[in-house]
């Protein structure tokens, strides 16, 4: 296939998948060669096109993994901008009643009972570094710092708690809206963690025709509605 | 050298690899010796079924341990009501998540040496009036000794490397089940991690380097072996 | 002691049969090369099941009709035709394995003097595959020896022993026939081993 | 039953796993002849390094091929200035990440099997006027079979389960480099693909089945498993 | 075809010696139980390298100061002391498996003639772990015969046939041994079997 035909090729966040997917359908329906997707943890797309993977573009879960990719010197000048926001959610298994509204001070150690708190490893994955954050705004990750079940990723941190293995996470609220096992809690402040924003960049060793446009499209109010339609806020 | 934090999570990864590789160890040479050795039916299917861990990504073990193993499942529930015990978020369950990704590696190795023990041997020890189990113990058992030391090798070498299912199933607790692939793992995410990784993976490697000098000091001290050397 | 022997076996198209009683003392099988001795040799320690008859010996059925005693309750001695030395044992190991598993009220023979009079004291610590093939042979005489069996079973004992030896060898069996009254069933191609020895020659016709 | 995309899938599982078995399998080979037969210094450290892939989590593999066969890594450098190709985004990385991944298992398979052979028949065939390769090919490798089957089976397994490695090589590219287990993992990030997720991980038990009934037609084939069968 | 051997090999503390010629004909090796025959042969067939010393064999030096030719470079025939039939080939397999790699000039027996003589004609499709202790070692001395070897390392090769076998198989042996003037070297504990073939005795001390 020559390169037209087969469309850019696009490294994006797991967490993307759904949405970015019917984007990218609704720019195949225009008549463009459809964008060769690949979905993996950002961390692992950054250190593939460091290592001088021939990508299009990047759209990762945060700032610092695409700012690392800015460091190497491999986005092309002017292309990065913030694509999307999240908000970031409490939710725990649909069959409860438990509301909890995060605010300062907020009982979770308390609802947690025994259980612990499923979330994504607040050391590493960027939802986990969010939700951390928010909790020492909100004054209660001490309470709950020695009973987390750190997960993968989001979808292995709400499993947990689809699964009952734990009563509470923290999710994106993207994630919490597209499972029918859970039901949100409570939803955090938006002013308690840095904001959560999805950055998309052309990359250096992009040779696709169509990868601008793709790019803009994705940034046009076409495109930013389909990204709303699943629970993206603006950014 | 190591810091303490780098010292428990060797210390829990030896803990969980050395658990899960003994553990297993029986049931993997019944399920080998019963391959080896019998033709019953089912047997292509229990064969298969003994695969299955390697066969499935990681990620989906994990996911069917949590399905089984969790506080909804059948055998987690039933954990719980008898022994009042549950093997979510413990170093337990990631010994159990390692156990069973190792399990086809051991069974294979030992049952390929089971296949090849001469059974006439066999023979010979009953009629020297060893009963049936007398005879497993001093003559199969022992003949079938290289299989049953590479196992262990393979078994504890996968066991420290296994992370897909032991965080889907136990998830990634420092002190509980933060064995050394997990804390790699957490490295790896962060941007500039790329030091303490090596760090860490260097010291998965000088863990699996120890068990394999261990076990071929073993291999020396096997008839077997020393029959080569001409002893 | 009698042996009452009545076996049956097929091998594809191929039958083994064999039918005699013979009274206490040594019986040598004869036969061609592929008669069937080692084959009878095999059903009698139970090592092969005869598809039908019965094998009795003075009196005790081990094999009949609804009898299928397991070979370590035969209490039978056997050197085989291939020596079969445990591979993972040294040679004392493997002279000492059946000798630890009788009955030491049942035992007629003790470990120095059977290492005597086969002259494998040198040999005591040494692997069986670096052993010569007469040097193996003598091993497995004792082993079945020391394991204080009721009847014996031999396999070309001796075949590859030089003729001093085999005249000390051949000592000690007509001792354990005459003095132990064990019977003996032996397979042998040599004729003045048959005829020194033998009570009792069974012929089989390939 | 299946949708193309899904045929798409297995198609190239299977050719991923395939070649990367196949590929792998003499250099496995050599690797379990060398550890087996010969004493060498750097023997344990060779050892070491075979089984390094097991130890390490796959996504740590999978960044060191990243590292060496990236196009800017020396290997990825060299392939791409001498035969103008990179493994990168292709399935052939995708296969490079699992024939690695599997070369401990294989490698470990063939040597207990190579550790079995009786070395004096190997000596009877060179009086009846083989040569070194001949007694080899006639005698060595035909008694080993049994190892060489067992380290197919298991390489393959090991290769259709592949994921971490995989994904942080090659990343997870629709037709190219997307096997069942990428397929998978996509399929588990999407809430509620539990059924996607099932119906890909079926398959994934199928192809393994597959591979273990071709395997044990083969086995039957093996003198060693007629004579057993008494045949 | 003269055979010169002088030979030296230790094994731990134990020392292997000989030292001896023997003209063309049949050379029989004597001594006791592991007095080291088999070890000479070994060393003659290439197996075992000696300590030091040399081995020729009608002017060709097969190991000697800076000779020391591979085992299939010494066109020797050698049936073994313990078959050691390959068990993943068919008897047919077995018998060939030298045949073919020899130089069909150099072939001085045809199969059927070795098949016929040996009695084995039935067994050509069986596995070696199937057959008798004495069929085995027949099909182990046609394996020998069909390489159409130089020289013929023999050990113990009739021990367990029966006589009649043993009487066909020695008229064999006295046949290669004069008309084809083969060298042979022939281990045997039968006086009757190196009274009737060997043209020479040489006897090793234990
Ligand atoms: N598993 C088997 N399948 C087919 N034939 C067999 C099998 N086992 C034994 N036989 C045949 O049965 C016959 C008897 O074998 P057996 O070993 O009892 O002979 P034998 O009298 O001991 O001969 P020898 O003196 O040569 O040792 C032989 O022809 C042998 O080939
Ligand atoms: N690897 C070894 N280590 C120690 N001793 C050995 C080794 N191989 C052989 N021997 C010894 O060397 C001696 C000669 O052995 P060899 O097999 O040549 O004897 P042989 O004359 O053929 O005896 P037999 O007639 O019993 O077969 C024996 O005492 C044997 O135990
Ligand atoms: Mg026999
Ligand atoms: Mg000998």
């Amino acid at each position: 296939a020559t390169a037209a035909e087969r469309g850019p090729v696009v490294m994006a966040a797991a967490s993307l998948q759904e949405a970015l997917t019917a984007a990218a359908d609704a720019w195949a329906a225009k008549g463009h060669a459809r964008p060769l997707l690949s979905f993996a943890g950002s961390s692992a797309l950054a250190r593939q096109i460091v290592a001088g993977a021939p990508a299009d573009l990047f759209l990762s879960a945060d700032e610092p993994w695409m700012d690392a990719v800015a460091k190497a010197g491999l986005l092309r000048p002017g292309t990065r901008t913030t694509l999307l926001g999240n908000r970031l959610v409490l939710v725990g298994p649909a069959s409860g009643r438990l509301r909890l509204t995060p605010a300062p001070g907020f009982p979770l150690a308390h609802a947690l009972g025994g259980g612990r708190l499923a979330l994504a490893d607040p050391d590493a994955v960027p939802a986990g570094k969010y939700a951390k954050a928010a909790l020492t705004a909100l004054g209660v990750w001490r309470g709950v710092a020695g009973r987390l079940a750190p997960a993968e990723n989001v979808r292995a941190a709400m499993a947990l708690v689809e699964h009952g293995a734990a009563p509470l996470g923290i999710v994106y609220a993207t994630d919490a809206r597209a499972s029918k096992r859970v039901r949100v809690v409570g939803i955090f402040p938006a002013s308690s963690h840095p904001p959560i924003r999805y950055p998309v960049a052309l990359l250096k060793a992009s040779r696709h025709p169509d990868a601008m446009g793709f790019r803009n499209f994705l940034a046009s109010r076409e495109g930013r509605a389909i990204f709303a339609r699943y629970g993206f806020a603006a950014p | 050298m190591l810091s303490p934090e780098e010292w428990g999570i060797v210390a829990l990864s030896l803990k969980v690899g050395g658990v899960a590789v003994l553990a297993c160890l029986p049931l993997a040479f019944a399920l080998a010796w019963l391959l080896a050795r019998h033709r019953f039916p089912g047997r292509l299917l229990l064969d298969a079924l003994v695969h299955l861990p390697l066969v499935l990504p990681p990620v989906v073990t994990g996911w069917l341990l949590l399905l089984a193993f969790g506080p909804l499942g059948p055998v987690g529930r039933w954990l719980n009501d008898w022994f009042g015990t549950t093997l979510m978020f413990r170093w337990t369950g990631a010994a159990l998540a390692a156990a069973i990704m190792a399990l086809p590696l051991m069974v294979r190795a030992m049952r390929l040496s089971i296949e090849g023990v001469d059974r006439r041997l066999e023979g010979a020890a009953r009629t020297l009036g060893a009963g049936h189990w007398h005879a497993f113990w001093t003559i199969s058992l022992p003949l079938a000794l290289p299989g049953v030391l590479a196992a262990l090798v393979l078994g504890f070498a996968r066991s420290i490397g296994e992370f897909g299912a032991t965080i889907t199933f136990v998830s990634n607790i420092p002190g509980e089940t933060r064995t050394l692939p997990l804390a790699i793992y957490s490295a790896l995410q962060v941007p500039g991690g790329e030091a303490m990784v090596t760090r860490l993976a260097l010291l998965s490697v000088a863990l699996s380097l120890g068990a394999l000098l261990v076990s071929e000091w073993l291999v020396r001290r096997t008839p077997a072996e020393r029959l080569r050397r001409g002893d | 002691m009698a042996i009452e022997i009545d076996v049956e076996k097929r091998f594809g198209t191929r039958t083994i049969a064999a039918c005699f009683t013979a009274e206490s003392g040594l019986t040598a099988l004869f036969g061609p090369s592929g008669a069937g001795k080692t084959s009878i040799l095999n059903m009698v320690a139970g090592l092969l099941r005869p598809d039908r008859g019965h094998i009795r010996v003075g009196g005790r059925t081990l094999f009949g009709a609804d009898v299928d005693l397991p070979p370590e309750a035969r209490r039978i001695g056997y050197v085989f035709q291939d020596g079969r030395l445990f591979p993972h044992r040294r040679v004392k190991a493997n002279l000492l394995y059946g000798y630890h598993l009788a009955d030491p009220a049942r035992r007629w023979m003790g470990f120095v003097e059977a290492v005597a009079f086969l002259g494998i004291e040198p040999l005591l610590g040494r692997w069986p595959q670096s052993l010569s093939g007469g040097e193996a042979q003598r091993v497995a005489i004792g082993r079945a020896l020391l394991a204080g069996p009721e009847i014996l079973l031999m396999d070309e004992p001796l075949s590859s022993l030089d003729a001093a030896r085999r005249g000390d060898i051949m000592a000690v069996i007509e001792r354990i026939r005459d003095e132990l009254r064990l019977p003996i069933l032996y397979v042998s191609h040599d004729r003045t081993e048959v005829d020194r020895l033998a009570t009792e020659v069974v012929t089989l016709n390939g």
